[in-house]
Parts: C-alpha cells; structure tokens; sequence
C-alpha cells in the first residue's frame, strides 16, 4: 500500500459530555475512493469539519500530503491541496456559474491580490474555470445565476468549483443527495473517473452508489469507525448490520 | 435656483437700486432645528422685534442645525448668492470659528448676538467684526470679580471642550481665593451624581459651574434632590429664562452673572419685555435681549451709513448710538462690548420661577484679549 | 479618597447602571425577538418623558405622570410597529438602520412642534424629594433609590416573564425560529407588535423616571440609545441578563472612570492637565470597553453567534 | 425607463452640468453646493467597497472622514503659523498644497483603518456595527477635549490650500477638481470592482466559507478592503476640510457615518453610482426642504422613510431598469 495523501490520526472532539468524534482514524491512499456512512447522528458533519478545517479537534493529527494540517485554517488547508464540497452548497447565490468557478481559478492561482484588471478578461482563469464547468456539464449554464440553477446543477457546480483547484484529496459532502437517478448515475460515472486524479474521502447517503464506487468503506457510529474494509467486507459485518438494520437496508 | 431665490431675486429688483443703496441686507443664519433651537429662535424673534416695519433691512434667514459644515455652506450662500451686507445669528462659539474669519476676510460685516470665543477678540479680530454680546469669559470674570472674598473655597465644574475650559479660565483669572477642585464632565452628559458626590466630599464652600442647556437642568435638579445645600453660582447660561421653566424650584436661590435681566431699570427695557411677551407670547431670554440689542445696532448704523461705504458703515456701527435694554453699551476697541455685568439671583414670582437684580458685578466690564488684538 | 466616597462613587455607577438597563432591556428584547436595529428607540424615551411632563403639567400627579408614559409610548410603539417596523423585518440591517433613522427626524421634530423648542418641566414627586441616610452614614437621594428599586424589579420581572410565562415561552420560540412558532399556531405579527409595544412602554417608563432628574427636552433620547447599544452589544444582543450586567459595567466604568482617571494622572502630571486629559480619556473610556469586550467575545459575553 | 447604465451616466454628469449653469448664471453658491454633493459622495463611494461589495456595515466611517479633514487642517494650520509640526521623533513642516495634504490624509487614514479593521473584523454583523461606532466615537470625545487643535471649536484655514496650476479660490476651478478626482476613484472602484479581488471580495460577503475552501481568506480580503475604503473616505475628509476651509470634531460624529449610509442605501446598495446618486439627492433635499419650515426635517425623515419602504434597490433601482447583460 502506498503512503496516504490524507492521513487523519486518532481525532477526537467532544462538546461538554457529547463525544462527537471518538479516537478516529482514517486513510485516503491515491487512487481510492474512502465512503464514509453511518447512521445520521453519528458525528460525519463534526469529523468533516475538523478535516476541512472548522473545527478544531480536542486530539489527533490531521496529515495532508506527509505534513501535520491540525493547526491550520480552512483556506491553508484548501491551498494545500484540499478540494472540498458541501452537504449544503456553498456558493455565491448573486453570481453567476462561471463566476463561481472563476472564484476557484483565482484561489487556485493564489493570487487574489490584483485590483484594477477585470478578472473574467484573464484568458488563463478563464480557461481553467471553463473547462471545469465543461467537465461536469454546466457549460450552458455558464452566465446563470446560481440562484437560477436546480439544486442538482449547483451539486455539480460545487464539484467543478472543487476541480479548478486541481487538489490533492478531494473531500465530498453528499454529492449525489437531491440529484435524481439520473443525475446519481452521471455522478456516479464521473466520480469514477475522478478518483485517477485525486483520492476521494466520501460522504453519502446512496448506498447504491456507496457500494458501486467505494473501493473501502468506514462506518462511522456515535462517533467510533465501527469497521474500515472493502465493500464486501463491510456487507457482511456483523456489527454493520446491527448499527444499520432497520435504518437503510445494505445492498 | 430654487423658487425662494428666484422670488428674493424679483423683490430685489422690484425694490429698484434705490432700495438697494439706502438699504441693506442681512443674512441671518441660526439653530431653529433640533435639541439647541430655543436659542436661536429667541435670538431671531428679538431681532425681528427690533427691526420690524423698518423697510431698509430686508432679512434672509436660514437653519444652521448646530452643524459647523452647514453653517459654512449657509454662509456660502448669503455670501454668494444673496449677496448679503452683513450677516449675524450664530449662537454657538464653534460654528462661529467655522463661519466668522472667512465672511469677515470677503468684506462682509458680522455682528454677534451670542457666543464670543477668545480667538475672535484677540490676535483674531478684524474691522468688520463686532460682538453685541459678550466675549466668551465675560460673565465668570464678573463672577470671580464679585464673589471674591465672600465664597470662600470654589468648587468648578464645566464640560470638557474650549468653551467651558475658556469660562472657567475667566473665573480663575479674576477670583482672589482658593479653588477646592476643578471638574470637567464629557460633554453632554446627563447625570451628576458623581460629581455632586465629589462637591459633598469636598471641603468647598461654594459651587460654581458652567453646563449649558439640558446638561444644567439635569444637574441642578439632581443637586437639589442631594441634600447638599452649598451655595450655587454660575453664568447665566443656565439659570436663562428658556430653561428655569424646567428646572423648577430647584433653581431658586442661584446667583448668576450676567449683562441683562428683565427687571433691569433701564430706558427701554420694559417696553421691551412687553412687546417681546404680546408678540410671542414668553418671556424675553438673554438671547432675546441680545437678539434685540444686535437689530437696534443695525438699525441705528443703516440709519446714518450707506453700507456701501463700508469704512463709514463701521464707523457707524462702532459708535453704538442705539437705547441697548442694557443700559450703557459701547464696543472696546476690539469691537466687543464694554458694558456692566449684574449678579441676578434666581427668585419665584407667583409661580413664575425668573431672576432678578442683586447687585453689580462688574462695572464698564471689557474683555482681557484685546490688548492682542492690532485694531 | 474616602472610601465612604468610593462606596457612594460605587453606589452612583450601579445606579446609572441600572437606569441604562431600562432602556437597554427593550432595546435588546426587540433586537432578539424580531432582529430589528431600532434607533427609533431613543425617540420612545423622548416620547415617554414628554408624555409624563405634559401630565404631570396637567394633573400634579406623578403617578398618573408613569402610567401616561407607559401607555403613550406603548401607543407610539403599536402606530410604529404597524405602520412602519412591520415591513422591515425581512430587510437587512441597513435598510433598517435608514427607516428607524428617519423615524428618529419625524418623531423628534413632531414633539418640538407639539410642545415647542424649550425643555419641559418634570419634577421627582415631593414625597421622594431629598436625601436619606444610607447606613455608614451616606446620604443618598431618596429618589435614586427608588430608580434602583424599579430597575431591578422590573428587571426581575422580565426573567419571570421571558422564562415562565405563555408569553416567554412564544418570546424565546420566536427568537429561535419564526417558522417553528407560526406553525405551532401563534400569531406571529400579533407576537411581534406586542414585543415592540413592550419595548416601548419600557423606554417611555425609562424617560419619565430619569426626565425627572434630567431634561426633558427634544433629542434627549439620541445619546441614550447610543449608550444602550453599547449596553445591550457589550452584554450580547438579545439576552436580558446580558443587558443587566452590561448596564452595570457601563455605569460603574463611565462613573468611576470620571472620578478616578483624573485622579490617577494628577500623580503623573499637573493637576490642571490631569484634569482635562483624565476627563478627556474618561469619556473615551465606555467605547474602549465596548471594544475591548468585543475584540476578547466578538458576541458580546452572553451572546451565541 | 433607462437602462441602468444609461442612468447612471446621466445622473453622474448632472453634476458637472448643473455646476456649469451654475457658472453660466453667475450662483457660485450652487457650485459650492454641487462640490459639496461631490466630497459627500467621493466619502461614501469610498464606503461602499467595504459596504456594498464587502457586506461590512461600518457604522464608524467618519473616523476616515475627521482625519482627512484633521490631516488638512493640521498641516494647514501649521503652513499658516510658520511652526513645523514637532511629534518628537520627527519634525514636519506644514504645508498648503493639496497633493501632499492628499497623501498625509489617505496615508493616515489607511493605517487607522488597518489598525481598526485588525479589531474590528474579528466581529460579524451588528457587532461590527457598534464596534466601529465605538471607534467613532473615541475619536469624536478626543478631539473635542483635545485643546491642541481647537477642541470642538475646530480649526479654521482661511484660506483654501494650492493645486498646481488651479486657482482652487475659484468654486468652478475647485469643483472641477474635486470632480475630476470623483471621477478617477469611481473608475478604479469600478476596475476593483471587476478585479480577482472584487470578485472574492464579493463572494466572502455571499458566503465565506466558499473564499475559504477555495484557498482565500476573508478576514483579509475584507481587511484590504477596509483599509482602501478607509483610505478613500481620509481622501473625501481632506477636501470636504478645504470646501469649508475648516475642520471640527463634528466630521468625527456618528451622523456623519450614519449620513454616509443614507447615501449608499438613498442611491442603491451594491451599486458602483448608488452613493453617487444618494449624495446628490440628500444635498438637494436638504437646501430644498430646509427653507419650507422651521420643522422641515419631518420632510426630510419622510422622504427618506418613503424611499426604505417603497423604492427597494434606492433610487437607482427605482428608476432604472436592470443592464441587459451581466457580467
């Protein structure tokens, strides 16, 4: 196995008598998409913010790429190679698509520093952001509104806007919930392919799409990696099946 | 232009340039809006009351808002648009800075009928400026004057920006006896109980303070309701006819300095109460007094002098030959007043809380600052 | 100095502490439940003293002088609430900050017109007139006494109505989630033109009880509200007990900072320069602690972000 | 209806023009007048890139506003009196000419707005708000019991300081000055506006956690941008100083800010002409409205209530319709 681009060593964070993240342990190696399920409440957003940086945790290591990320913010994690998405997206609603994506090649170029050249004439951010929306598909909705998109469009604006970083790890929040099958089908395809790039740690709800991407799964449950193994093997853990039976039935 | 200007434009032409040569025309900007209009509306009702049915001064008057910025725009526009004569009406010492040196510097006379900061009486005069009321530290001076020897230890309190600081100098300057403490309070504040505690504390005698408006009606009615019974004096400003409505019995007692009370036994000054009180209906305050005084020097300079010929115009002017409810009234060589200052004591008449007469406090009183002032 | 005097100095920042809490506590009650940045809440005050002078002109009662108060600055609050305050909800702070701004004009200039450009007479009523002797023999005016009495029952009385009546209870749902507490069946305007009324019958009681030791006179409302936003920011907007002890910072810190800042620098400068810097920095001092909080608790020290 | 940039060239060259009438007929004082609309909206132009573009409502721009005056009637007062400026370490000259009275002004402003803005944005929303108002107000109480330079008597310049080659004693001269610099800001403000920065700068005001995952921090896209606002309205105080020839505590006050507000929202929030517009307009309904009765500010109150309920999107928005593209 190879050494993992995203190491997350024994985190744990609890507020006041709530363990939210209990000792978790993680790895994403290059090439692999990680899923991480687990029942709702079982502190995914909580883990999350402490791998993206908006949360710090009580204990534990975050490592990006061999360097010790813990102390650093949301934005030093992102220029390091963190390419993150939300369960809720996080865009600028009054913008439009492009803009949006521009936004990722300025942050990718590190350079927000410029005052008087108009940003969309810059030929090579343009560039990237254009061929990141072209790559999940919104190129015709180019100079929409966010505002205007469907909540699947803006699912996918949220990837392209993660894509113009080129990043090391991607981190996905739910990136198929609301998308419809046939949106999740699409998704599904392009994750696929975009797992060459960059490792993906996924969080998601479709087990269907859990189970046909995933090359490991870890099941996160109060807090606790209850188990970490392939597909097949997840399937048939018996702890698996006790913390999920009569929650979402196992495919 | 607005349709005022355009209608002030037609009168002037109508009025012909006969009009113009015998008459003059006078900018008047003051504080009719908001927390400080009292003054300004006193000052202007007693102008007018001086120069009513007298068809040489026509009167253009505009709300300064207590705002210097505006107050300078508005002196712009007497200036350059009305093309005022001489303008007047400020009552407060910072907008008076704003305004007076650059209209005095385009040639334009300004009389003062309230507020003389220091700066305007000394190096800072000029020709064309005359104060008709009192230079800032006139009243405390006559105050120190009077109570030396008879108060004791002074205890002194003001608020903490030029003005007060400049008054309670005045005081210093002139009073032959110990000071127990000095106080300055931010300005505007509302409550005193700290000080009044400090004045309880203390080993002082007497109280002298200077808190124009609302700030000396919250502190006499809070020092009332203290139990401490030192005696309080102070200038005028806060024992005026406008404000002891407000305060009530709490200001019954106080002595206060000041040029003009409406008992004052002079030729004139009754009269003058009575018309002030049929027409609008109040009392006259010092600002109405003062109003009316600056209407009179006006009206007496426009009656000999061409304001056109402006050395002849000042001469006039500098001569003071009108009936001030003063009494005697004449301007120093620095153009502000030399005239006699009373201590008034606060008293209720029925249920009328006013002032009267005491005793003089100065005599033929005029300014230190003139000595620095190259006219 | 004594410390009999710092105990009275003392005494004297709890007090105006707890005049300051009158006003904040409307203030912040509107800005928790509605989030609203009422400036008009200066004027409410103004509104109430007015009201309270005007009657006790009339009548010679003090007590019928508050209950006018209460009811025309109420009465006010349900004209404005209705009128104007209700379409500012859904807007943004700024666009708030504007109306209640002009709201400020209309209502000053409205009461100068009314009762003229000169301050009001409104005197504490006989029987409260003068001092009593306080045990360690400080004497104290009766009256402020009372202020204090006042303040902390009515501050008492908010907590038990915020934390055990029917009301309280829609209060707080209110300012947790609006459409939580229209589904659960509450009439929400109703809810909110209450609060406002609330609100500003506590500001009108506020200038009544403090225009009878200060002056009741047009724009008398505007460097209060600036000192209850400090009050309600520094406590954290939207919670009473952060009003409460907020109030009594700002009162301790602006009373004894007067006394004791000039004090403090006579030992390093002369005694005229100590006075006029030490008052100069004394009223800096309540916006250096309003910063100072802000800068260590950016949501005040009892407020959730 | 106009298209909004058809509308906003034409409200913006009201100004020059009405001043030229002005000249034409002889009324210096609409000049004036005119001048005065165009500091008041170079001061709140220079508020609107923290405000409209950066979310960040600072109630405490007049701090800004006093030190430009403060910067021009030091230095001012010292050229006058032929005494340097000794600060201890240092020894300056005053000085009479405009640029470099411009410089001190938007360099001090600048670094104050740093130093307030490293504070300051470590709060959100309404405690912004009352933490820049507290900054106002510490330094409106300090210059007017600081006897130094006046206290709240101010400073009087009598006469108005020097641009190269411009009689600035002349109004129309003085006024094509201050249009011209109007005019350059409102164009780099534009070009910011447009820029990577205004573009992330914008976004952090949609939503923070976007600039953030991108790799951007806001707290200092937002501190850039304060500090360029700061700067712009030191820049507005230094004129505003020599249109009256005289500076006070009063530029210091929370009105002043509050007034600055008026005029972005009066105008149209989040639009480059909106302060523009609503500084214009305010001028002209105070010299209009001012003379109707002693009570004319229950007019003005409600005009400005009448534009916050009905005219959403100021007076820009109201009466002009959307550009046909965006970009």
């Amino acid at each position: 196995m190879t050494d993992p681009l995203l190491d997350i060593q024994a985190l744990s964070k609890s507020f006041g008598a709530l363990r939210a993240t209990a000792d978790v342990s993680l790895a994403l190696v290059p090439g692999e998409i990680h899923a991480l399920i687990g029942p709702n409440g079982a502190g995914k957003s909580t883990l999350i913010q402490q791998i993206a940086g908006g949360l710090a945790p009580d204990a534990g290591r975050v490592i990006l790429d061999g360097r010790d990320v813990t102390g650093l913010n949301t934005a030093d994690r992102a220029r390091l190679g963190l390419g993150r998405t939300f369960q809720i997206s996080a865009l600028a609603m009054e913008n439009t698509v492009l803009q949006n994506a521009m936004l990722g090649s300025v942050g990718a170029a590190r350079n927000a520093w410029r005052f008087l050249q108009p940003v969309m004439g810059d030929a090579r951010l343009r560039k990237q952001a254009e061929a990141s929306i072209e790559r999940v598909g919104l190129e015709e909705a180019a100079n929409t509104p966010v505002s205007a998109l469907s909540h699947g469009q803006r699912r996918l604006l949220e990837v392209a806007v993660a894509l113009t970083l080129d990043p090391k790890v991607f981190l996905m929040d739910e990136p198929m919930a609301g998308l419809g099958a046939e949106g999740t089908a699409r998704m599904t395809d392009f994750l696929g392919d975009l797992r060459k790039e960059a490792p993906i740690l996924l969080v998601e709800h479709d087990m269907d799409a859990v189970f046909a991407l995933a090359d490991r799964i870890s099941v996160l449950v109060s807090g606790k990696i209850i188990a970490t193994g392939t597909p097949d093997q997840i399937r048939r853990n018996d702890d698996v099946r006790t913390a999920y039976l009569g929650d979402e039935v196992l495919p | 232009m607005t349709f005022k200007q355009l209608l002030a434009a037609t009168c002037v032409v109508a009025l012909g340039a006969g009009a113009q040569a015998d008459g003059v025309k006078v900018g008047m900007i003051t504080t009719l809006s908001g927390g400080g209009a009292g003054l300004g509306i006193d000052v202007r009702d007693g102008f007018m009351l001086a120069v009513r049915g007298n068809d040489d001064i026509e009167l253009v008057i505009e709300d300064d808002q207590r705002k210097p910025d505006i107050a300078v725009q508005l002196a712009d526009k007497m200036i350059q648009s009305e093309k005022v004569d001489v303008m007047t009406g400020i009552i407060w010492s910072n907008l008076a800075m704003a305004v007076v040196p650059a209209a005095t510097a385009q040639g334009k006379f300004y009389l003062s009928p309230n507020a003389g900061p220091s700066a305007l009486a000394g190096k800072g005069c000029h020709e064309n400026y005359f104060n008709v009321s009192w230079q800032n530290d006139a009243f405390s001076e006559a105050a120190g004057t009077a109570l030396s020897g008879e108060a004791g230890k002074v205890f002194l309190m003001a608020p903490n920006y030029p003005a007060g600081q400049d008054i309670m100098a005045g005081f210093k300057r002139t009073y032959e006896g110990e000071i127990a403490a000095e106080v300055y309070t931010k300005l505007g504040q509302t409550d005193y109980a700290a000080e009044i505690a400090q004045m309880r504390a203390s080993d002082a005698d007497q109280i002298y303070f200077f808190l124009p408006g609302g700030m000396g009606i919250s502190f006499m009615k809070q020092y009332a309701g203290s139990g401490v019974d030192k005696p309080v004096s102070g200038p005028a400003f806060s024992f005026d006819q406008g404000i002891l409505g407000a305060i009530g019995d709490a200001a019954v007692g106080a002595k206060n300095t000041a040029h003009w009370s409406k008992d004052l036994d002079v030729p004139g000054n009754a009269e003058f109460v009575d018309a002030f009180q049929a027409e609008y209906g109040r009392l006259p305050s010092i600002y109405a007094a003062q109003g009316f005084d600056t209407g009179l020097l006006l009206a007496s300079a426009v009656a000999k002098a061409d304001v056109d010929d402006a050395d002849a115009f000042r001469a006039a002017l500098k001569e003071a030959e009108f009936q001030s409810v003063r009494g005697k009234f004449s301007f120093a060589d620095n153009h502000h007043p030399v005239q006699d200052i009373y201590m008034r004591e606060v008293i209720k008449e029925g249920d009328l809380v006013t002032n009267r007469i005491v005793g003089t406090a100065a005599t033929d009183h005029s300014d230190p600052y003139g000595a620095d002032c190259k006219l | 100095m004594t410390t009999l005097l710092l105990i009275e100095q003392v005494l004297n920042g709890l007090q105006s502490g707890i005049m300051l809490f009158l006003m904040a506590a409307g203030l912040t009650l509107i800005f928790g439940v509605m989030g609203l940045i009422n400036l008009a809440h200066g004027s409410l005050y103004m509104i109430g003293a007015f009201a309270a002078a005007a009657v006790a002109a009339a009548t010679g009662s003090f007590l019928l002088a508050l209950i006018a108060s209460l009811v025309a600055a109420a009465a006010a609050g349900v004209v404005i609430e209705v009128g104007v305050i209700r379409r500012l909800y859904d807007r943004d702070h700024l666009d708030q900050v504007l109306a209640t701004f002009a709201l400020i004009l209309i209502l000053s200039e409205g009461t100068r017109w009314l009762f003229g450009s000169f301050p009001l007479y409104l005197d504490v009523p006989a029987a409260l007139a003068g001092p009593v002797t306080l045990p360690g023999g400080i004497a104290y005016p009766a009256y402020r006494l009372v202020i204090i009495l006042v303040g902390l029952v009515l501050a008492v009385g908010l907590f038990l109505l915020i934390g055990r009546t029917r009301i309280g209870i829609q209060i707080r749902a209110g300012e947790a989630d609006r459409e939580m507490i229209a589904a659960l069946g509450v009439n929400i305007s109703r809810l909110y033109t209450l609060v406002f009324a609330l609100g500003a019958a506590l500001a009108g009681l506020a200038g009544a009880l403090v225009g009878a030791i200060q002056s009741v006179q047009v724009g008398m409302g505007e460097p209060v509200l600036i000192l209850a936003f400090v009050v309600i920011v520094i406590g954290g907007i939207g919670s009473i007990k952060g009003a409460l002890v907020g109030a009594l910072l700002v009162g301790l810190t602006d009373t004894l900072g007067g006394v004791l800042l000039p004090l403090a620098l006579s030992g390093i400068m002369d005694a005229s320069s100590a006075t006029t810097v030490g008052s100069a920095l004394a009223s800096m001092l309540i916006y250096v602690l309003m910063a100072v909080v802000l800068i260590f608790r950016p949501t005040g020290l009892y407020g959730t972000a | 209806m106009l298209r909004e940039r058809t509308f906003n060239i034409v409200a913006f060259l009201a100004l020059p023009l009405v001043a030229s009438i002005a000249l034409a007929l002889d009324e210096p004082f609409i000049i004036s007048l005119a001048t005065r609309a165009a500091i008041l909206a170079l001061a709140a132009v220079g508020l609107n890139l923290a405000l409209g573009l950066g979310g960040l409502v600072s109630l405490g721009h007049a701090v800004f506003f006093g030190l430009g005056g403060y910067a021009m009637g030091i230095l001012a007062s010292h050229a006058q009196s032929y005494v340097p400026l000794d600060l201890g370490f240092i020894v300056i000259e005053g000085t009479k000419s405009m640029p470099i009275i411009w410089l001190v002004a938007v360099v001090v402003s600048a670094a104050t707005a740093l130093l307030i803005g490293l504070l300051a944005l470590r709060t959100a929303g309404v405690y912004f708000i009352m933490i820049t108002l507290a900054f106002g107000q510490m330094f409106y109480y300090f210059t007017i019991s600081w006897p130094a330079y006046g206290g709240e008597d101010g400073l009087s310049i009598y006469v108005r300081n020097d641009f190269p080659g411009l009689n600035t004693l002349d109004p129309i001269q003085f006024f094509g000055l201050v249009f011209a610099v109007l005019a350059a800001v409102l164009w780099v403000m534009g070009r910011i506006e447009r820029s990577p920065f205004g573009l992330a700068l914008g976004a952090a005001r949609q939503n923070a956690v976007r600039v953030e995952t991108v790799g951007l921090s806001p707290f200092r896209l937002r501190l850039v941008a304060f500090v360029i606002s700061g700067a712009v309205t030191g820049l507005a105080g230094a004129l505003f100083a020599d249109l009256n020839r005289f500076v006070s505590p009063t530029m210091f006050s929370w009105q002043m800010s509050g007034e600055f507000i008026i005029f972005i929202v009066l105008g149209g929030i989040g639009r480059l002409y909106g302060p523009v517009v609503g500084a214009c307009l305010f001028v002209l309904l105070e010299h209009l409205l001012s003379g109707i009765s002693d009570f004319w500010l229950i007019y003005l109150g409600t005009v400005l209530l009448l534009v916050v309920l009905f005219a959403r999107g100021g007076v820009i928005g109201a009466l002009s319709k959307p550009d046909a593209t965006h970009d």
